[in-house]
């Protein structure tokens, strides 16, 4: 873990609710795909953890939904705003099991995070499936990105508005996968735990108080004792989970 | 050159500042960090008899100039705690540290404070009367001089060690629960725990927390902790280890100035993991703008 | 088209904002402001038998995310409120007031009470029985359940208006207190009052207020106060007028949830002298924002 | 009263801790001199109350001493900060009462608002006398532009550093004057009013909540009745004060 001083390079909306925010910082701690920071905002008290969409060449890459307070305060920050971030927290995919063609299985605001798993995965030599689920067509994001990446993406969308109808779990079931890796809300994580055929990581929100282990604000029971999702996690493996 | 040195119940610290139980951990996350031996010392999370999860999540909740949470006393037990925290802490950190410990019984607090007296490591034991997180317990006993006297008296008997009684601020009149403590037998006492606040999710319209209810920390709780650690010191003459929203080295002056001995800072760690070091790092600094050589003589100043 | 009437004892109201007591004067500051007839009512000046000064000053002090005030229920008495204070109201609003009382003793609450009784303009007693900033009186009738039912059974003797007893916050558990009010005929229960706080001036070391102590006001209260009233909702079935840091639309929306019938906006007018009106402005978009159509509705909607 | 948005054109140190800020704003409210401004600050609760000591143009000019949190963060403040303000606070100073010869008495601080009420007085047609008392030469403030006013400055330093040395009624003892105007510490008042041979007007300080009359925060006791010294005051004459 690093505090340190990130400046906004760019903050613009790229769907419905969705602005990706482009910051300027020493990522060095930044170490696996997965991992998450935690974002000091002007006039509230908590940090805000953001999962890392993207952290190459001293830029870091954030892909946000406007929830509540704090991601509204974000929305509004331009170019220039100099924030203080935690970088290099949480544990992040583990790439070594992913076999040779692993399923990235990602719901709406969940998505972002697979982005930088994806180039790891084919920087390794992996062939990657990318199978994304919304709402509607309007709210999709990063699918060119993940195609551009050498993904094979796969679109579910609950309206049919693009891809399948339905949910990302009916974009799945014909598809053959090696391991799996899901970021996204826990209804589709019940729902992808009763299709998936092999192995996989899941990687978890939970309201957090420091981000780094110290609080015990979110913990989490598993088949291997009390973990912490903002520590031990935020992934992980499905065998360990307990529903 | 100033002194920052004070003592607390015969051990004497280089410094005031105590990170406080819950916001620490058992010290190594934030070894990572800093050497964690610059603190005066540092309060270790909540200990029980038995290990403990806690309550269900969300935990934590935003408010203005501080936080709610409702963890619940998570811990691995008095038997791990000194069979795997202790040991991993000793590689750490050279100095006694405060053992903090909670019950849900007079026979509860008596039992995992015999524990922890026979640990070399531990140099005072903060027991939590105030916890208002737990149900049957916890709190339950900081709100009567009775119960407080009767957990007082039972800790008493089972250790050598200095006890410092954790007091709530959620009563009518602190300085009742104080007398009863120093007369039990209280070495020190330290406040204030949190305060019982809520939030509410709009859009569901249910309480933010699982647990309903949840404790108050931050700077929004530094006045009312301010107000009773003055009343505290105007009451009882045994030593009074004052928190509630400390964040600055200012905060630590002001707060000694109402009859804190030293200080505990909770919430800052956990929104920067530095802050602890910083606050020690300031002191000097800060004493020389208030024209302050000795810390320790400026103890109950406002007085 | 949605609604923002609610009924507070059987007077209907506009809407729930209620500028609170010692932060609106007698309303016609205000009312060179803006048009003061658009709020629900005002609580006007903790009103006692006799005129008094108050505390000394400095009588306000700055807090994390909110103030400390030791005014100390300075007004010019019940005699002069009567003959000068509502005539003047009368010119600039046309709506039942809440008459905010104070007193030393039960007698004292029963005259007052008794002579603002005959006033047309008075639409509600607001019997304050948590002053924390007066000695020999004021809290020490709110701390207490016998001594709040004692001062709400007599003012009840003498007035056909509603009676709405204001609570302490200062307190183990107010939710007796508020039992005992009921019981004794309260009509209504307003909370929270001010949290008991304290500043030092680290360069003087002495404390910021000539009152040594004063009541903590402003945001950093609400997370106690909505907790408070969330409780006493449960607790009794007569109407509540929430208040504690209410500085907005969504913090109303919060504090109905929470089971306020209305709420009292304090501090926040101190700053902003339009917050009342801002308020008032903003409820019918954050009230589509949560799909409210109609405002009494969600009182105690999170229960 | 107005509450309305203000610009910072400049904010400059012109003494030890003593520092001059110009804003761009909505100065219409401000009717009198020695009224005040209450002002919003980022990250405190509660508004600071600053004399006004010049309002013309649309240009507000406010000298202030750095003494506290609120001054701290106005002294960090730089050109183009927006900051909300509420105008046309206070009774300010009666000139109608001046006499053809006035005398005004400043000390430290409390000297700005003298500057805009010596503007004043001498657009009137009157004659000014301007005595002010600092702790050292380079505290002074605003002596040469009172002369340039077209003032007769009289200075009194307790180190003798310039002008007479001791407290500024070492410097009126031998003034002939109509009528007085005062501002500054309360000791210094104390000594004014032993020495002073007319009537006059004292400009008071005390901590406030609003600033506008509505919290009773800063009352005191005169031979008139209580008064709020943020709205029936800040400036109160001679003849009403109990000491």
């Amino acid at each position: 873990m690093k505090e340190s001083i990130f400046e906004i390079l760019s903050n613009t909306k790229i769907a419905a609710d969705i602005y990706k925010m482009e910051l300027e910082g020493d990522i060095s701690d930044i170490s696996r795909p997965g991992q998450f920071v935690n974002i000091k905002i002007e006039g509230l008290f908590l940090r805000r953890p953001i999962s890392v969409c993207d952290a190459q060449n001293g830029v870091l890459t954030l892909i946000y939904k406007v929830v509540g307070q704090g991601t509204e305060i974000m929305a509004q920050a331009g170019k220039g705003v100099r924030l203080s971030l935690l970088t290099g927290l949480g544990n992040g995919y583990d790439t070594s099991k992913s076999g040779e063609f692993p399923l990235l299985i990602g719901g709406g605001v969940g998505v972002p995070p697979l982005y930088m798993l994806c180039k790891k995965l084919i920087s390794e030599g992996k062939s990657v499936k990318a199978a994304l689920g919304f709402n509607k067509a309007e709210e999709i994001i990063l699918a060119k990105d993940l195609k551009a990446l050498g993904a094979e993406v796969y679109i579910a969308t609950v309206d049919g508005s693009a891809g399948v109808r339905g949910f990302v779990t009916d974009a799945i079931r014909d598809l053959d996968y090696s391991y799996f890796y899901a970021c996204g809300p826990l209804p589709m994580f019940r729902a992808v735990e009763k299709v998936a055929k092999t192995s996989g990581q899941y990687s978890f929100e939970e309201r957090m108080g420091c981000g780094f282990g110290a609080c015990m604000g979110c913990s989490c029971k598993t088949k291997y004792g009390n973990k912490r999702i903002c520590r031990d996690g935020p992934v992980l493996e499905r065998e360990e989970i307990i529903w | 050159m100033v002194s920052t040195k004070v003592n607390l119940c015969g051990l004497s610290l280089d410094n005031p500042i105590i990170p406080a139980s819950g916001t620490f951990g058992f010290g190594y996350e934030f070894a990572e960090l800093y050497d964690i031996n610059i603190l005066g010392t540092f309060s270790f999370k909540g200990t029980t008899k038995e290990p403990r999860f806690g309550n269900p999540t969300p935990r934590i909740a935003e408010c203005p100039s501080g936080m709610l949470n409702a963890v619940g006393l998570q811990n691995p037990g008095v038997d791990k705690v000194i069979s795997q925290e202790l040991p991993r802490l000793k590689k750490c950190f050279d100095k006694p540290v405060m053992a903090n410990v909670s019950g849900f019984s007079v026979d509860d607090y008596a039992y995992t404070c015999e524990r922890l007296d026979k640990e070399n490591q531990v140099g005072w034991l903060e027991v939590n009367i105030s916890c208002p997180n737990v149900h049957g317990g916890g709190m339950s006993f900081g709100t009567d001089p009775k119960a407080a006297a009767a957990v007082t008296r039972a800790v008493k008997k089972v250790t050598k060690k200095p006890v410092i009684i954790k007091l709530s601020p959620n009563v009518s009149d602190i300085v009742s629960i104080a007398i009863a403590c120093k007369e039990a037998g209280a070495d020190g006492l330290s406040l204030i725990n949190t305060l019982l606040g809520m939030r509410i999710d709009k859009k569901t319209r249910k309480p933010v927390l699982a647990n309903t209810t949840g404790g108050y920390s931050g700077p929004a709780v530094f006045p009312v902790a301010l107000r009773m650690v003055y009343q505290v010191y105007e009451a009882v003459k045994i030593p009074i280890v004052g928190m509630g929203g400390i964040s600055s080295a200012e905060d630590v002056i002001e707060m000694m100035l109402a009859g804190a001995t030293a200080v505990e800072v909770g919430a800052a760690n956990l929104v920067d993991p530095y802050a602890s070091k910083k606050i020690i790092n300031d002191l000097p600094r800060v004493m020389e703008k208030y024209k302050i050589n000795n810390l320790s003589e400026i103890i109950g100043g406002a007085h």
